[in-house]
């Protein structure tokens, strides 16, 4: 009787194969570092907790100091047991181990450098990849007769007053100060909101 | 032998889960490459509006359905779609040679003449045609590349399709069983 | 990467090469799963044949579980993919409209092409009958024009109309599709032998 | 002839291929939720963050305002107080927390200007320049040393000592020229009769178009 519905038999090694062969190719370069926070929790995080450490209480048992400068500078002049790990490399293999192992036995880590700005790179990109057991001393290194000298610096301090310089400059050149809108420019800024294109289609 | 062999052969097609198989692989590395889905009716709406473009220009021009898709500079089927649609017919033939089911016929139950089969299968293109512009797409189209991306208008039109199929089966059977 | 023309990976020109080299992998897998025989697509609604139900559901449930996953990697994100636009009374109106058409002519535009690329002159006919059709629909474009651009709810995917969770969809999806596979096998033992 | 066929229907193989498909769309569900990884790979982004030509100086800033080049915009990312006693002419306000909210997102997030941010120093902004290279805006560059350093270069140049080379005299007076520019008054300018027509800095108006994604066609 002729076979009412004629199908080859499904070969199963064929589905098999090709189903290992995409899952293969989907898990393969599984990326060694990623990402665990979004940028949004980073957002919150950075502006939410305290990251900053001052130079008075470093000497806590489970701080580990951490030094991003470069070797040279390290040689030059280095708080006491304090750890090299220059910038470029955080992310080698053996330093992210070690950040691992750090995060395991939960000591924080206490990054210190040049000055903040130069430690702000090594602790986000750290801070961004799940190690939120980092902390920055925030502090200036400088030498004085190659000995190091560390004091506190306070961040995004600002110095000046510019708007009552510029206006003392005004006053003893004996012209009557500016009105406060001149100076800062009103800005009106109009930002048009594209609709969101949508894509063009269908038949 | 071979003629039955060769003759078994014309109607044995691959296991329906296998051809499914490769199918779903299929849309996924189209929606990797391009973003979008597979299509059909597309062409033939490009065709009939280049069509239409040649024969009565200005007709086409102020006809609210046709101007959407005539542009100045390039035709109406230099689209994604005509050429998916002319690597369909190419790839079909492929199959077709390779199991031997290439041949000039009209394929019909035999109940009915073939002419009846003529006239219903031109029935049911004009109403196919009609249905795949309202919908804005076809089965391939609308209802598979939308269910891959489980979008509510492809999950409603194949279940419109399906359903007024079933519904409509009975009038048509003796066209078939 | 997501998809790879629109994000730039491939230049935009290789999309009708590309699209080309898809057709002819679609053409041969609808024409070797027998889609170019019209008995054979009609056999879903008369029982003697369920290819298409089994095709359709397992091609969409690798689809669907195949972007997910892609997309769970990073490989590719849905966000962009392009979503079927969700016209209701149009796609329902259509829909029925397709559904009557599709049990008449025993064709869908896909596997129409597929039958008359092995010279089914039915298909032809078919084809033929499809462009009347678009051409209907221009000439009567004014008219049916509310359907058309009616209750549009934009590029809707389950999870922004239900709320549904995707992942949960998929794998009820899958359950139910299993169990239609079981029982369409049973119907079509019941039904009555059909040779085409 | 029945058997057969049930016994095809139940075969293994298809009981196997069910299960595989339960398997694969089951595992979608169980696999934990985490968030995705948005961005750039932190090997580039950490190689991005460590080279230092984001920043720009005051000197160079100073000679774009005063040249009025429109090419780019200034973005204070220190907060509304600060920013209200003080700020760079036709700056943007735009504090640290609210830096990736929707609307902001349109400043940062284009190619039609170059965008430079600053704050009291450059540390807020250096997070601000990660934080936006991690998610792959371009063109974003800082102020180097931010409002302090502006004052100390721009509003306040210190008088170079009479042993210094020519070029810091040259530097003085051409910032001397830029702390007029920029609203300072200096004694000997008092006497020029009606020199208070202050040259304000002209209000900009600054459009930004939402970068325009390659829309994806698609349909039947």
């Amino acid at each position: 009787m002729k076979e009412l519905e004629k199908t080859k038999d499904i070969s199963i090694a064929a589905v098999l194969f090709i189903l290992v062969v995409l899952i293969g190719l989907l898990t393969y370069e599984r990326p060694k570092h990623l990402y665990a926070i979004n940028t949004k929790s980073t957002l919150e995080k950075l502006t939410g907790d305290n990251y900053l450490v001052t130079l008075n209480d470093i000497n806590n048992p489970d701080y580990v100091l951490i030094d991003v400068r470069n070797q040279y500078e390290f040689e030059k002049g280095h708080l006491e047991n304090a750890i090299n790990i220059y910038t470029p490399d955080i992310l080698s293999d053996e330093n992210s181990d070690f950040f691992d192992e750090l995060k395991e036995t939960n000591k924080t880590a206490v990054l210190y450098g040049k000055n903040p700005q130069q430690v702000n790179p090594p602790f986000l990109v750290l801070y961004q990849l799940g190690f939120d057991n980092i902390k920055m001393l925030a502090v200036e290194n400088s030498y004085f007769e190659n000995k190091l000298i560390t004091k506190n610096s306070d961040i995004e301090k600002s110095e000046a007053d510019i708007t009552t310089f510029i206006n003392e400059s005004r006053e003893n050149a004996s012209i009557e100060p500016m009105d406060e809108d001149i100076i800062k420019a009103p800005k009106k800024i109009i930002t048009t909101k594209r609709k969101k294109k949508a894509p063009e289609g269908g038949c | 032998m071979t003629k039955d062999k060769e003759q078994s052969s014309k109607h044995t097609y691959w296991n329906p889960y296998f051809g499914g198989f490769i199918f779903g692989i299929l849309i996924l590395f189209t929606f990797f490459l391009t973003g979008r889905g597979l299509g059909a009716s597309g062409a033939m709406k490009s065709s009939v509006v280049s069509m239409v473009e040649s024969v009565a220009p200005t007709h086409a021009e102020n006809n609210a359905y046709y101007s959407k898709f005539i542009e100045e500079d390039e035709s109406p089927m230099n689209t994604w779609l005509v050429f998916e649609t002319l690597g369909l017919l190419i790839g079909a033939f492929i199959s077709g040679g390779l199991s031997g089911r290439i041949s000039w016929r009209v394929q019909h139950s035999p109940k009915i003449t073939s002419k009846r089969r003529l006239v219903f299968a031109l029935g049911g293109g004009v109403l196919f045609g009609l249905g795949a512009q309202i919908a804005r797409g076809c089965t391939s189209g609308a209802a598979l590349s939308g269910m891959a991306v489980l979008s509510t208008g492809g999950f409603i039109t194949m279940l419109a399709i399906f359903g007024s199929a079933y519904a409509f089966a009975y009038f048509f059977r003796k066209n078939w069983i | 990467m997501g998809p790879l023309i629109p994000n730039g990976i491939i230049p935009i020109e290789w999309d009708s090469i590309i699209a080309i080299l898809i057709g002819v992998v679609f053409g041969f897998v609808l024409e070797a799963s027998g889609f170019s025989s019209s008995r054979k697509l009609a056999g879903v609604f008369y029982g003697y044949d369920f290819a298409v139900l089994k095709v359709f559901f397992t091609a969409a449930l690798v689809a669907v579980i195949g972007i997910y996953y892609m997309d769970y990697l990073g490989y590719m994100d849905v966000s962009q993919l392009y979503v079927h636009p969700t016209y209701l009374w149009g796609a329902i109106i259509g829909g029925v409209i397709m559904g009557a058409g599709f049990v008449a002519g025993g064709f869908c535009p896909g596997t129409s092409l597929c039958a008359v690329a092995i010279g089914k002159i039915d298909a032809y006919v078919y084809v033929a009958g499809i462009m009347i059709g678009v051409f209907i629909f221009s000439e009567l474009f004014p008219l049916l024009e509310p359907i058309y651009n009616g209750y549009f709810y934009g590029n809707l995917t389950l999870q922004d109309s239900f709320g549904v969770n995707p992942y949960w969809f998929i794998f009820i999806f899958s359950i139910i599709a299993i169990v239609a596979f079981v029982i369409s096998d049973m119907v079509r033992k019941k039904q009555k032998k059909v040779f085409y | 002839m029945v058997k057969k066929k049930i016994a095809k229907v139940f075969a293994f193989r298809y009981i196997m291929l069910a299960a595989i498909l339960i398997l694969l769309a089951g595992g979608l569900v169980l696999l934990p939720k985490y968030q995705k990884h948005e961005g750039i790979k932190p090997q580039e982004l950490l190689s991005n963050v460590i080279s230092s030509e984001r920043y720009i100086t005051t000197d160079e800033l100073a000679q774009k305002l005063i040249y009025r080049d429109p090419s780019f915009i200034l973005i204070d990312v220190r907060d509304e107080k600060s920013y209200a006693d003080y700020s760079l002419p036709n700056a943007i306000n735009i504090p640290l927390e609210k830096l990736l909210d929707e609307d902001s997102r349109a400043y940062l997030n284009q190619i039609q200007f170059d965008v430079v941010l600053f704050s009291d120093d450059h540390f807020y902004a250096d997070q601000a320049w990660i934080l936006c290279n991690r998610l792959g805006f371009k063109n974003i560059r800082v102020l180097k040393g931010g409002v302090n350093n502006w004052f100390k270069t721009i509003i306040n140049p210190e008088k170079p000592g009479p042993t210094m080379p020519a070029e810091a005299f040259q530097l003085y007076s051409t910032r001397k020229a830029g702390s007029m520019y920029f609203g300072v008054v200096y004694p000997e300018q008092a006497n020029i009769a009606g020199s208070d027509t202050k040259i304000e800095a002209p209000k900009r108006v600054i459009t930004v178009q939402k970068r325009k994604k390659k829309p994806v066609e698609g349909g039947c």
